[in-house]
């Protein structure tokens, strides 16, 4: 990947000052907290100068979550044959129930389970524990939803408080139910932000899931696993037709519309294609060290990457592979191209600002630069120091890079880089729209997607073009 | 399961898959589902903090703040983003593990000296979510610490409530929050013989802007002067205008420390302002009074006809046309509603005005139910139902959720459900039009610009019911039912 | 067929039932459809004295005549009656053949003499049918006789105008008989110098009452006084409050003798007051504006800011943040219209208005039609739509009826349909969710209550659009594409 | 029929006095024409003394139609398989297009044709005649419908005085076509209602249609014609299913839901049962003189009235017939009676007005009756002496009877018996319901329906109900 060509107007000095400025707004000790969180892109240097996964600094208004959302909201509610209690008051199970579009075969309440499990912890509860209430519940569940293929069970913060032991609880129901229960304990208080709750989750699969299932086929030297896709407005519909068509065998999806048995016999595939590396690299380095299954990572948004991507996919398989996944790149290529032909005149030498949760703002350049729009901004709520890493060469020289951005900081940079669209979360949405500036939520692809493989990119280039050019923008001013 | 098994992975069949879909809506399954004792399945209440954010936010230059786990606020935030497709701003001070063993003292001063620094607020009403509840924070002495070290000023009000989520529901939490509020701002305000003259009208938790701003409308044209405790119309409903306002309006703060000299205080919820109202009935001037939320003509009329007491004033002509034009939309369109059937589910307020509503037009309220409430609840609302012959068949179902419903729509079914967006499943699965009336609606647009409360809102049900019926006999009926009028 | 042959009863088969149903649907039978020279099949226009008649029923005291036969005053009441479900007085002279024969004088004359005695109007417009067109009475001599032989006193006002029903169509009936009141009213009224300070409005043709009162409450909060002419809302949309009133409001006759001496007229729709205005032009003082209909958000910036600037009042604030809101709603609600293709059909300044606010929201206008209009409308149609990449695909019809829709429809589909109750044949063929603006709607209850024009009419647009496409996708989605959220 | 019992507090004394008053409010000569159209019931009278079928008295506010109306409203528009043209300027086709609710099976546009038709006449047509249009226009439909079975030419009224002659065209255009081209001179400015244009479409019936058909099939003893029934809210599909049952063919419906060429054969059957006299007597008349068949007048409204004429029906038959009539009456006796049970309760006592057509007031008497709502006042729009004759029997004594009434008058009326419902048209709906008066439409079944035969009274029963003890007009007087 050669460096990115400058950006007209963005330079080391300018956005140095902007953050210097920005900060200038901020009590002192805030400052030294935050001042390692935002730098100017520097494509060359070896690994990116910002700090990462640190605690939230308190009062500045964070758009984090907490290791429950990262646990039920991102691994867990995506696997659709479970039933996955909120083991805890009614809130968050309230607030989660179906607010991250992770969409799922099936038939709701009979084979697949898109509904709110919650015990609604009472005050009694809190008094004399809560692991009876989970035994019974459990019961309550199996026998309303005999086709669950399995139980989690979430904690949420008091859970972890009063001293409830879940995993007891859970290792007895297994026994009793005959089915996976599983524990996880992501209470909201764990950690820093979603990120711990994506830890936590591996390692509950790791101890209570993986190895317990293998396949009931013969297991083939093309199966591979496709790791960290969750199926977001459909994401994995359009994904994992295209491994299927440059003839791999795509034997289990962690977690989007994913089955908890696939999931389990996952140790047997050849391969790990990860996707959302921020997410579920745990599973995959535990895979590798424990059966030896090489993973790699890929990205699906747009031509370029994809292309990239099958190619150094084809790469770890032989001929065979090599020809189709190039039979399926020249198949797509004229498609792809009337797609860039329809869109990026509109959209030539516009700029973007990303802020998402661990991969995206990374992952979607691609696809903004293949419609001819610049990101002059990318950070991350809940990425590390290793996502960063790979985050720097993919930006021009002196882009603004900021992680776990506040409302505060955002608004001015906003303010001053003044780009074209703005993708982020809900939080931010209205936030920025009010200023008549286009936005994508780029968590849940704006109640539209799928956004990965060819299908993705056809409507994400759709949709970008929609929130730019829509005339409703030309009506914020008022004339008088 | 033991350690060592390793099973060999499945796949249910097809026929199995067919026979439990057609098994969970039998009377059989609805005896086992209503037999739940622990487990709770898409209920439609949510916790006390969202609740009182949607008070905290609704003061003139307040910062809602929260004290517990970050991921909380973030809950919050979202649920309001989505249902108003507004900004909400919050903050909160972000407890993590060593919150759980030293409590959230230091997370309290940083965070509201932050808090303070970066959005300069006039207000920061504090609440709490979990966390600090179970290890118990005394945020009474955390607070004025905050203050007595600088951290913040000492003249900046920081009302703040105990929200616990493991205690009644949202209604509950606005409830505390609206007290703390009040009890902080009118301190020392109330000054013998004074009286402002205005009304304080308090709307209770109401995710309809379009309400309040109703019932401005009502006063202004009664000409009565008021304070809307808490206005979230304009906070929740702003313009779109080329520049964002962290703070777009609410309730002003110096109107607040006065209402305890108002004239008359309303409130229009009675079980999401309890305390408040029992707390404001031992301190404020002037008449308090509880009434139900004005939905239908009846209702409309009696918190008209008891202002213009209060007041002195006479209800204009302009709004007994209005009555006029109401009443004819429902006597021109009795024939489209009379008899029909609606489930209702929602909060306790809601849910009183909707059964009058539909009781008015001829309706019938067939199933009733609130997934978080009390016997007091089930009581009122037979006697409302005992009022008209159209709720003789009407079942109550108390502390009942959206999969209780499920079942109650599968085996007993009815024409219409009214309820908020999570009905939509159960809507969906008994093939039955929801009616999207309450908190929150995440899948349409505008619902909450459109009251549904007064003379206006009682219209506006009507529509949207009459029309919806009218539209799937449209598309359901064969040709030769096809027809120019209906 | 010869008188002799006697044939036996045939049943037409099955098989070509199906043939000729699929073919109808073809693009061969639409050129033969659009082919047609002679026969009009299900047209979107009526006839010329339905709407002299809402004119003539919106002013005070006004009792509409009918000088034809007895059915067309039949027919005119119960469309009224049908699209707003209100009484629609109106009274004819009830010509038979005699009068074919002798003229209607006679019938005139008893008519006049009933209809003063028994109702008691302030003033009785005259308009034609049919007949007396056809055999040419001369109601300004049969008029001046009623008077002269003692049928109704000198001096009633009897305004009178010529409205044959085979030329132009409702709207122009509209423009004759508003021009013939008001020349009538406002004789001799034009005082030198003198202003009233009022601007007067004419709406135009408009079914929806809601609109009317959409202007009187901008003007209001404009602090701009006005006289509407002819106000259909306090006609059409009056209380039900136990008492019938034959004459429930409308235009007082005085201000409409007034408005002479207005300080500004504005026609609010182009087409339907041509000679009104080209009258209006001639004789009465201050300015004189015909503008568009103010449908979508631009539309209604330049109605306000000419108000303001005509009367020297700022826009309020409340009407800033009122536009600021419906912006929002619009920026919010963008992409479930955005590049939706609609086929429109109605009236011709209703037509201008729908589209404009289509193209603001990013939607296509695909299928304009008109089924009586002018040339005229079609280049400044075309003007419309060049000011928009979204009009770049649009094509114009005009003097097609809603059978060339149904083929538009059936080989170049779109996603939805806006016009009146008739075109719900060909949206129930197509299969495309029709959404009722216009006039008549007589299968959908309130619809006339809620505005379409000015910011708040825009909202309700887009809520009504918007949420029906939410619907259709919630009705008809696979259980894996159904969502919470939308 | 015995004699009804008298009605509390109506008198002949009170009604006369309240027509007295009423009068007195109109011109001398207004006086004198209305006068004898106004009456107290006299059960017993050799003849009703009410005048009727006279000129509309100018100015005074008539709910009549005119002869159009009559044709292409009542007769013409029913029969599904022709393509009915209204003749003449746009609106008589646009007023009349879907809002008699004469529902018919078929395809729309296809097989039926519940759509308008017109030619839309200019100035120019005025001017130089529209022959030649009406030419051209009757193939362009025979080219677009092409399963039409023939053409109605229905005129308005220039076409009468502009000198056209439609009964050429139709001929030529017959020969042409090869297809019935039916002319039916029904301009709306003849004759005093929609009656004349009820007769003039039985006299083109009879001049173009009638016995220019045969069935295809061997005719039965038991072949009879429903006459006068023109399938409002489904009324042909809930009555005729009751000749059926009893054992009768029902070989041609006049015209609802009617087939032309069934209609032209209706010369074979044994018995024409007719329900709407009003408008059908004349062909009744005709085929009795023409063909010997004898007619007869049965009414299907409310029990009462449908067991009398099964019985009256049957008796017109053998055994068989008789024996599965009472089968009938005894099947649905128990259905019936539950439906009163139900509603009598609560309208036992209640009184209503009726002004309708033709046929409905003495015709729906019996099925108010037995809901235990009795009838003080009725009139007709369009009727003439022998529907008044058939009136008077079944009103009590004293009640008022009122022809043409104008709503001057009627609102007098209404005001002083003070009705708990009044059942009249879509003019007068709102009037009454402003004054909080609860009203039905008895032309239209107010958007219900059907109303005739057993599965109609259960409807009839419920929207009387609904009307009368809807809460809503409690509502009506405001408390301030």
């Amino acid at each position: 990947m050669s460096e990115r060509k400058p950006i007209p107007g963005i330079t080391t000095e300018r956005t140095e000052k902007l953050i210097k400025d920005t900060l200038a707004g901020m009590p002192d000790k805030a400052q030294k907290k935050r001042a390692p969180h935002l730098g100017a892109n520097e494509p060359t240097a070896s690994s990116c100068a910002v700090k990462s996964n640190k605690k939230v600094v308190p009062g500045v208004m964070s758009q984090r979550g907490c290791a429950y959302a990262g646990a039920k909201g991102v691994v867990w509610g995506p696997i659709r044959d479970m039933v996955h209690v909120s083991h805890g008051p009614i809130g968050c199970g309230v607030y989660s129930w179906g607010t991250r579009r992770n969409l799922m075969q099936g038939t709701p309440g009979v084979s697949s389970f898109p509904l709110d499990f919650t015990s609604d912890f009472q005050e009694r509860d809190i008094v004399y524990g809560g692991d009876k209430k989970l035994e019974k519940l459990l019961n309550e569940a199996n026998q309303l939803f005999p086709l669950a293929k399995g139980f989690s069970v979430l904690s949420e913060c008091p859970v972890g408080l009063i001293g409830d032991d879940i995993n007891a609880v859970a290792k007895k129901m297994e026994a009793e139910l005959g089915k996976l229960v599983v524990p996880c304990n992501c209470e909201g208080f764990r950690g820093v932000s979603q990120s711990l709750g994506h830890h936590i989750s591996n390692d509950s699969i790791r101890d209570h899931i993986i190895g317990r299932f293998e396949f009931a086929e013969e297991i083939g030297p093309y199966d591979v696993a496709l790791i960290g896709d969750y199926n977001i407005g459909g994401d994995v519909w359009a994904a994992k037709p295209i491994l299927e068509e440059i003839g791999l065998n795509v034997k289990a999806v962690w977690t989007g519309d994913g089955e908890v048995e696939k999931i389990g016999a996952t140790h047997q595939v050849k391969l790990n294609l990860i996707h959302c590396y921020r997410s579920m690299n745990y599973m995959c380095k535990v895979m590798e060290e424990k059966w030896n299954i090489p993973w790699l990572e890929y990205n699906f948004f747009g031509p370029t990457k994809i292309e990239a991507s099958l190619r150094a996919i084809a790469a770890r398989f032989d001929e065979t592979i090599q020809k189709k996944a190039e039979a399926v790149i020249a198949k797509y290529q004229p498609v792809m191209q009337a797609v860039v032909d329809e869109y990026r005149p509109r959209l030539e030498g516009k700029t973007a600002m990303l802020f998402v949760g661990g991969l995206r703002p990374r992952h979607t350049i691609g696809a903004y630069e293949d419609l001819g729009i610049q990101i002059t901004g990318a950070g991350y709520e809940f990425a590390h120091q290793d996502d960063y890493d790979r985050t720097s060469p993919e930006m021009a020289k002196g882009t603004l890079i900021y992680d776990d951005v506040s409302e505060f900081e955002l608004e001015k940079f906003v303010e001053e880089l003044k780009p074209d669209l703005v993708g982020s979360g809900i939080k931010e949405k209205y936030v920025f729209q009010k200023a008549g500036i286009p936005f994508r939520q780029m968590h849940s692809w704006d109640y539209s997607g799928p956004y990965h493989g060819y299908e993705g990119f056809r409507i994400f280039a759709r949709d970008v073009d929609m929130a730019i050019n829509s005339p409703t923008w030309k009506l914020v001013k008022s004339p008088f | 399961m033991s350690e060592c098994a390793v099973k060999k992975v499945t796949e249910t069949p097809p026929e199995e898959i067919e026979r439990v879909k057609a098994w969970i809506n039998t009377d059989e399954y609805k005896e086992k589902n209503f037999a739940r004792e622990a487990l709770v399945i898409n209920p439609a209440h949510a916790c006390q903090p969202l609740g009182a954010q949607m008070v905290a936010t609704a003061f003139e230059g307040s910062l809602p703040f929260v004290h517990g786990s970050q991921g909380c606020a973030s809950y919050f935030r979202s649920t309001f983003n989505r249902h108003y497709r507004e900004p909400a701003a919050a903050t909160c001070d972000a407890m993590t593990e060593d919150g759980a063993v030293f409590g959230g003292q230091n997370n309290l001063f940083e965070g509201l000296e932050n808090a303070y620094a970066l959005y300069q607020p006039k207000m920061i009403p504090v609440y709490t979510t979990c966390m600090p509840e179970v290890i118990g924070d005394d945020l009474t002495a955390f607070i004025t610490n905050a203050k007595t070290k600088g951290h913040i000023p000492e003249n900046l009000p920081t009302p703040y409530a105990n929200t616990p989520s493991f205690n009644g529901t949202h209604i509950n939490g606005y409830d505390s929050m609206m007290c703390a509020i009040l009890k902080y701002l009118t301190e020392g305000q109330n000054v013998e013989g004074k009286c402002t003259g205005k009304l304080n009208l308090i709307p209770g938790f109401d995710g309809n802007t379009g309400n309040i701003r109703e019932y401005k409308r009502l006063l202004e044209a009664m000409g009565i002067p008021y304070t809307v405790m808490a206005d979230t119309s304009e906070v929740f409903d702003t313009p779109c205008d080329g520049t964002y306002k962290l703070y777009p309006g609410g309730t002003r703060l110096e109107d607040a420390a006065e209402s305890i000299n108002g004239k008359a205080t309303i409130a229009l919820q009675r079980y999401s302002t309890v305390n408040t109202m029992k707390w404001i009935e031992e301190t404020y001037t002037g008449e308090k009074l509880v009434m139900p939320m004005p939905f239908g003509i009846q209702k409309t009329d009696e918190f008209l006809m008891k202002l213009s007491e209060l007041f002195g004033k006479p209800i204009p002509a302009e709004l007994k046309a209005e009555r006029g034009r109401a009443v004819d939309a429902m006597t021109d369109a009795h024939q489209y509603l009379h008899g029909r059937k609606f489930a209702v589910a929602g909060d306790p307020d809601y849910l009183f005005g909707i059964v009058s509503f539909l009781l008015e037009m001829g309706a019938i309220p067939y199933h009733i139910l609130c997934s978080r409430t009390t016997k007091k609840f089930e009581k009122e609302m037979k006697k409302l139902l005992e009022t008209s012959p159209f709720g003789a068949t009407s079942k109550i179902y108390i502390n009942k959720d959206l999969w209780h419903l499920r079942s109650l729509l599968m085996t007993d079914p009815v024409d219409g459900i009214i309820g908020d967006t999570h009905a939509k499943w159960a809507a969906r699965d008994a093939k039955i039009p929801l009616f999207r009336i309450g908190f929150p609606i995440i899948d349409r647009v505008n619902l909450h610009r459109s009251p549904v409360v007064g003379y206006q809102g009682t219209v506006n049900m009507l529509t949207m019911l009459a029309n919806k019926f009218l539209d799937i006999k449209d598309e359901t009926c064969e040709d030769q039912w096809f027809e120019m009028m209906r």
